[in-house]
């Protein structure tokens, strides 16, 4: 099935990254976009456009009915759902693969799958993956939660079955906590995620984020596109995000194998990333990402591939044939946020008055502003990203003092001063980071 | 002119001028300072080539707000298509001329199989109405204008 | 402000009321008009953390016009040092309060090893005198402030 | 010697991406400018910058002794000349030497040498490397010429022995015209360039613009880094340039394996470029250019190398060990002029009121144009470079074809619909060029 006609349910720089793409491949890209985005780059350049609702997120990027009306309508033949929004909603997925439109990401199942966190553990400890010390079934009351706690060892974790991105979890130190914290998270979760079941993990300290690129299409082939490390991160936000991680080859190699065992063993289409925590040579999964990530541009410049095409490729049935993958650069993907980093990154809008975004060899950055552009409230605050490569890890760095010395974004608050002092710190540019290194960092610089 | 502060009647002045000289764009640099207006216009015109713009059936001089302050745009809410009858055989809901009633049906959008009526929100005379029938709309498009009626 | 057009006089006028009020950039958003006024910057203060700038020991005050009609700027033609004498141990050509005459030498600007004697275009009274005498100049660095005196 | 301060004569894109690379470098930049570049781009982000002129180039960006008394009151350790201007000056290279500054190039004497066309014949002759058939001694009178060109067969050129760029050449079918020819040439070199010597050569019909990019260092290390095509040219002036150049893997090496033997021969120093007309499996070696050239960026993107750092390397003595240079991708450069394609090329200058520059992934743009710049009339028309890679040459062209869709330039006039007519061109997209074939396809057109 060739794909002639794409609808994009998405907005900013990840709507005009899928606009580019699609053009390159001679498909057509439908933008649905929100009135508050009328003036948006995404909207300004995509030639078929349609209005989808007004007045928040809820009524516009969520609003399925006027996505599918558009859809139906302007006949599309496939849906590129971008990432957030609707992308990991497998109700979703399953409403426009019932319309004979193809969804481009894994299948609903596959999504349905991966959504509840001890599903997730199970079948990657039943397949001999390391996951982090814990129960794969619900705990039903205090007396195995202390019998399990006490086999794994404090520091432990609280967690909900069904949350993710950090929420619905609890650290416990010691049995006393534990008597204390473990009726609340019970009812937390059940009052956040509807089902009171609560798992205990092996909490570790100071972990990094490292996860693995992976590509899977209709016939079986699964393949990791390298790993990335993650591991600056503020409330379970990447800041930082760079590839390949700096593990050892055999490290390397194994979380890689690892991955794709996964990916295969839960029958995998499409991109993905399966997330792993890594402390002192052991990697534990997390979860899988079941969509393009944010930070996907730093696997592109280093392997040279296109991974959104690759999306549609696999979508429209293509058979992937990935050999010799390589990856002999490193890159640095800078997010850049409208938030003020002096007032508690309170989030920041307004009109963007003087705006000088630094080009040049080994820069390449994805963004949707433009100097005069409205950054409207409503929505995310991801203004730009700034992925800057070099033929080793040092040289990147060098490169990224120069952008962040040049860059001029004037008018509203971003998170620039942030980028400029971590450029400055051992740990970043020695990368001897983990998942609390930028938390600790904020309060000893006291921006927190 | 002649106080030490710039009123803002007299930038309303300026504006008239400006107005009057069908004067889009202006732009002065003198002894230092630099003067530089320019009218608000669409985005979509300065950045698009316009003949390649499918969309919508939207006709060019399709209003977003009406000019009149007497009367008013119905727009629509919803992504679908526009039916002035509720089935193929049956009269239109609305004619031109016509008077409505506030909560009167107007017309029929249907997005994915469902009928969504769109009423009048306040009493009005049928001025004019924008889509074909049986063409698309989207969020915002403008269906009908309406003079209001007052009631005493 | 009556007229059908804006005259320079007018916009003299403005100029001159938010010179006054030492306006430095103004911003109007009005009725689909946007009226922006700034006055120039140098670039350095604009666009570059000012701590840094090196450059030459030109100071903050510096004109590059004169607001005084009466008055007029000797500028710089040359990148190098200036030298208000014409060797360490005479006088200086010229100081604040001295007139002096078409052609007569005011400093001297070494480029190269060359010694330039700038001289004066015109007959007047030396107002100001800017760089510090040694340092260094560069093309349209202003040097002084004359008042022209006008010969019967 | 460590180069810690370097004055940058000149302006425009490269004076930006000098000023970037020194900053990568962790050196000072002090930039001189002319009067009517004070609002330009690399004017506002050079910290340390000078006004060398008012009312021209003769005045400003050729003042050597404005720019050297800058150079000296403000202790630079070296000068970057860019391109143009004095950058093949090898009375400039000498008195900035002279003054105990480095001159960012090759010596004097490799510069002087490069100047006199005929003695580059004379070199290359000498040493085996095919040059055009023709002379190497100025031909004295008629008769010889006469007899010349009958031994190398019509058609031919008379050559000025000092012209470059195209300047200087007239060509001639047959013995009648030579008769007619060959006295206006004469003293049409004498008016030119102060001497009457003439040169024959055979003239190519419709041959390609190929060049090999050289570095070479202070201890007789010279490499070849690639070759690139130019034959996109209009009035000798290059339009599209592109790495690497499309030729059998045999004659890539032989080609480049000449352009390091001339090197040698001259001791040529720093970067460089041989270029080489090229026609049915024969190379013929013009001309070296003793400077970066406009299109280095092409070389850049296809091995990963950053040629302007290389530059200041050798020129502080380091020593150069490139092994193992892969171009695996492909990389076009699209030069983006201040010039009207419908009004015969006229140069076009104001205020560029709407700008929007297509980024993203393979996308790179050296430029120092902004929204609200005023392009000035008294200097080249170049705007911008879009630099567009892909692991093969068509998915650069896909690539470039979405770029030139996405581009906004409003306020001037621009060579933009040049570049989009030529992407859809057998000729361009198949790369079936030669020198003549913009000028031709201009023609075809009616644009000129």
């Amino acid at each position: 099935m060739k794909i002639r006609k794409v609808l994009i349910a998405n907005r900013g720089e990840i709507a005009l990254r899928i606009i580019r793409a699609l053009r390159e491949l001679d498909i057509e890209p439908v933008l649905v976009y929100a009135y508050e985005d009328r003036d948006a780059l995404p909207t300004q350049l995509a030639k078929t456009k349609i209005c989808i609702g007004k007045g928040g997120v809820k009524d516009s990027y969520l609003n399925i009915p006027n996505i599918m009306s558009a859809a139906t309508l302007l006949k599309v033949d496939a849906i590129h759902p971008g990432y957030g929004f609707l992308s990991e909603n497998p109700m979703f997925a399953r409403i426009v693969e019932d319309h004979g439109i193809k969804f481009i990401g894994p299948t609903p199942e596959a999504m349905q799958q991966l959504k509840n966190k001890a599903n997730v553990r199970k079948i990657a400890s039943s397949i001999g993956i390391p996951i982090l010390p814990g129960t794969t079934e619900p705990i039903e009351n205090l007396d195995i939660a202390k019998k399990v706690a006490k086999e794994i060892g404090y520091p432990i974790m609280l967690k909900a079955a069904t949350g993710g991105g950090g929420k619905g979890i609890r650290v416990v130190n010691n049995e006393e906590e534990l008597v204390r914290l473990f009726p609340i998270a019970k009812s937390e979760a059940k009052a956040s995620f509807g089902k009171d079941a609560i798992y205990i993990e092996k909490y570790l300290e100071n972990p990094r984020h490292i996860e693995v690129q992976i590509a899977g299409d209709e016939y079986g082939n699964v393949y990791a596109i390298g790993t990335r490390e993650c591991s600056i991160q503020r409330n379970h936000q990447k800041v930082i995000e760079e590839a390949p991680a700096q593990l050892k080859e055999s490290e390397t190699l194994k979380i890689m194998e690892d991955a794709i065992k996964f990916a295969k063993a839960i029958k995998y289409t499409n991109l993905g990333t399966v997330e792993f925590l890594y402390l002192n040579g052991q990697h534990y999964l997390m979860e899988m990402n079941a969509r393009i990530q944010v930070e996907h541009p730093v696997t592109e410049e280093t392997t040279g591939l296109d991974l959104v095409k690759m999306q549609i490729q696999i979508a429209q049935g293509e058979k992937i044939l990935l050999k010799d993958i390589k990856t002999t650069t490193h890159a640095i993907e800078f997010r850049i946020n409208a938030e003020d980093p002096f007032d508690n990154f309170k989030p920041s809008f307004g009109k963007i008055s003087n705006l000088h975004l630094p080009l040049g060899r080994n820069v390449r950055i994805d963004s949707h502003i433009f100097e005069g552009y409205t950054v409207p409230p409503f929505f995310d605050s991801l203004l730009a990203k700034f992925i800057i490569k070099g033929n080793t890890r040092e040289e990147a760095l060098k490169t990224a003092k120069r952008v962040f010395e040049e860059v001029r974004i004037e008018g509203i608050k971003t998170n620039i001063p942030l980028h400029r002092k971590l450029l400055e710190t051992e740990e970043f540019t020695k990368n001897k980071v983990h998942t609390k290194f930028l938390e600790e960092f904020l309060k000893e610089i006291k921006l927190v | 002119m002649k106080n030490k502060e710039i009123t803002p009647k007299e930038i309303k002045e300026i504006i008239q001028i400006a107005k009057e000289n069908k004067i889009k764009e202006f732009n002065l640099e003198l002894e230092g300072l630099k003067i530089y207006f320019k009218f608000e216009e669409d985005s979509l015109n300065s950045m698009n080539p316009p003949s390649n713009t499918e969309k919508t059936n939207k006709k060019e001089e399709e209003p977003t707000t009406s000019s009149n302050p007497n009367t008013f745009i119905v727009k629509s809410p919803l992504v679908g298509v526009f039916y002035r009858k509720p089935n193929p055989n049956a009269k239109p809901y609305v004619e031109v001329g016509d008077v409505v009633e506030k909560g009167q049906t107007l017309c029929i959008i249907e997005t994915m199989k469902i009928m969504n009526e769109i009423q009048a929100e306040k009493k009005g005379k049928v001025l004019r109405i924008f889509p074909e029938d049986s063409s698309m709309v989207e969020v915002e498009t403008p269906l009908f204008e309406l003079e209001e009626i007052y009631e005493d």
